[in-house]
């Protein structure tokens, strides 16, 4: 399966809709950089993020979170919070790693 | 498991270069081996040596550097994106008629065919840009 | 003319300066040099204004911490900028609601405009500056 | 394993390159320096897809003119994909209608496909390459 | 009044978005680079632009719109088109301007 | 009119630069003074005499010192902005202690007060850039 990352802001681009739109069940999605703007709660993208998990595994990579001001409480349930380590790990546990840029 | 790495931004503009260096090393410290970091479009701006950043600010292009001495990785920059950024080493500046080179310790210059070889060999690309 | 000029002209015949802000904090630079402009600009005595809009807005967020990612955590400098006279920060009604974000959540005191007041600053300035 | 390993080992063995397309052309370097991978990785002979969505669909937009501009069209080099045994272009359906768009518009032959497809030939891949 | 400039596509970013609804009664929007997607007829945008007409005026970069492949007549009606002394003779006339990178 | 102008990107990788150059042309041409253009962020790597673009593209970075030459346009780049990443003069190198230097003809490395003034004294600012 796929992991995708998104980088950029889901309020100023697109790239994070169409990710969404295309990550199949049982992919994952890991928001990094800008894209950790899309994991918080209370924002208006929060239902996307909701609904979809379960169907994909959605994670967050933590120190940017943290650099922008975040913290595990501001992050929609279910949203799964890595270090770069964990990024590794997700990288090397799926087949393919497509970058949404 | 090896690693293969596309960074299409360059240094400080976009966070693309931290995030691709954070990445590469935690890679390394996980047991992992980078088949090569190959620098394409503004990227290969990661690859100069006459940067000076602020003394309380990461130094880019000397992590770059000191990661390809320590670990021995690949920096590979592209050549045709860089004629066209002003990246140069010594051979390229002479064969282009330029009077100075910039380019940083640990990388080499070379073609695009050295990105769809990382692609091959690499058991996963992951691309870094904007 | 002159820098010395314009100290002496003083505040009236300042020019109205607007920076606009729209991208997040440290996924790109643009923040910080934007910051490193209006710093060194407050030297030249200007009417100075700064709208923070859209992502912008994260960049006044309380307790950035970035010591995980390797950069400088240089959101502490907004708050220096009372001492260069630069005490005209605006911020987006419309994009702190649609981040779900109040005025808690920044840094510094800001006045919050909506779209309308917004356009109307954009209208009255004489310089903006797009980062 | 070097290059001519590769070429002995033939179509069989190629690993599934992806490019994904997403920009349009001129704005940003990526839509040309994107082809000049393309072209150069033909000599390896891999499984080769170019996927062209949102604004990457506008790179294959007929009429290209750039003599106001003072860049080089370099739309023409779509058309020579082919000979390079590139002939795996696939466009989306969603972006396309999106911006009013018919493959009468496009300089080459491509397959349209919806998003669902295109969720399936990502999970096909080997490499994707995103630009 | 102001001279706002657009240089993103209305598809990838929310820079024309925010640009029309900032833009007076009485003020002008100049589409260039990639941000000439906006005034293409047929376009999922379209409306936005025609209702904008006759209250702010809005034009398109000519040497732009043709690089990508468009013409005259791709352009929704009422959109005027210019050239780079075009762009110089808004950005003169306008008392600001206020690009929206 | 006096035009003052911000450019935020370097050359090739964004339009912003092209943009730029052909609006100041257009502005020159038309009997417009451009007062000044100031390269800041990425911007400043419009000022590097080593790029090397290819024969049938255009050469931006000339097209920047034959404006500054035909027209006395003065082309300033910002001196932080340079220092993150790469762009030096003799001087700048020397004092930063590097073994070489890529500014191109025309250009010259000043602070961001110069930005501010180009504000203040010309009638109109424009800025380009991503």
């Amino acid at each position: 399966m796929l992991l995708h990352t998104v980088n950029k802001s889901p309020f100023e681009r697109n790239s994070f809709a169409q990710c969404m739109g295309h990550a199949k069940k049982g992919s994952s999605v890991l928001l990094i950089e800008d894209g950790v703007f899309a994991a918080l709660k209370g924002a208006a993208n929060e239902s996307v993020v909701s609904n979809a998990i379960g169907d994909i595994g959605v994670y967050v990579l933590g120190p940017d979170l943290n650099a922008r001001g975040m913290t595990d409480e501001d992050v929609i349930d279910g949203v799964k919070i890595v270090d770069y380590t964990g990024f590794v790990e997700l990288a090397a546990e799926h087949d393919v790693v497509q970058s949404w840029l | 498991m090896k690693f293969g790495i596309q960074v299409n931004e360059g240094p400080y503009q976009h966070q693309a270069a931290d995030s691709a260096y954070n990445f590469a090393k935690a890679a390394i410290d996980a047991g992992h081996e980078i088949f090569r970091i190959f620098f394409y479009h503004d990227g290969v701006n990661n690859g100069t040596r006459l940067t000076t950043p602020p003394q309380d600010d990461r130094n880019i292009v000397k992590r770059w550097s000191e990661l390809a001495a320590d670990h021995n990785v690949d920096l590979v920059i592209c050549v045709a994106a860089a004629q066209r950024r002003g990246i140069c080493d010594a051979d390229e500046s002479k064969r282009n008629g330029k009077d100075a080179d910039n380019l940083a310790e640990g990388f080499r210059i070379s073609g695009l065919g050295q990105l769809i070889e990382a692609g091959i060999e690499s058991d996963r690309l992951l691309v870094f840009g904007d | 003319m002159s820098e010395e000029d314009y100290e002496e002209d003083g505040e009236m015949n300042g020019k109205k300066f607007l920076y606009v802000n729209r991208r997040g904090p440290y996924g790109t630079v643009y923040a910080l040099e934007s910051l490193e402009v209006v710093l060194i600009g407050a030297a030249f005595e200007q009417d100075v204004s700064l709208a923070f809009m859209d992502d912008g807005v994260y960049q006044l967020k309380k307790g950035q911490n970035t010591d995980g990612m390797g950069m400088k955590n240089f959101s502490p400098t907004y708050r220096a900028l009372e001492m260069y006279d630069v005490e005209k920060l605006f911020v987006s009604k419309e994009s702190m609601d649609e981040r779900g974000l109040t005025t808690e959540d920044l840094i510094v005191d800001v006045e919050v405009i909506d779209n309308a007041a917004m356009a109307d600053l954009m209208e009255d300035a004489e310089v903006v500056l797009s980062f």
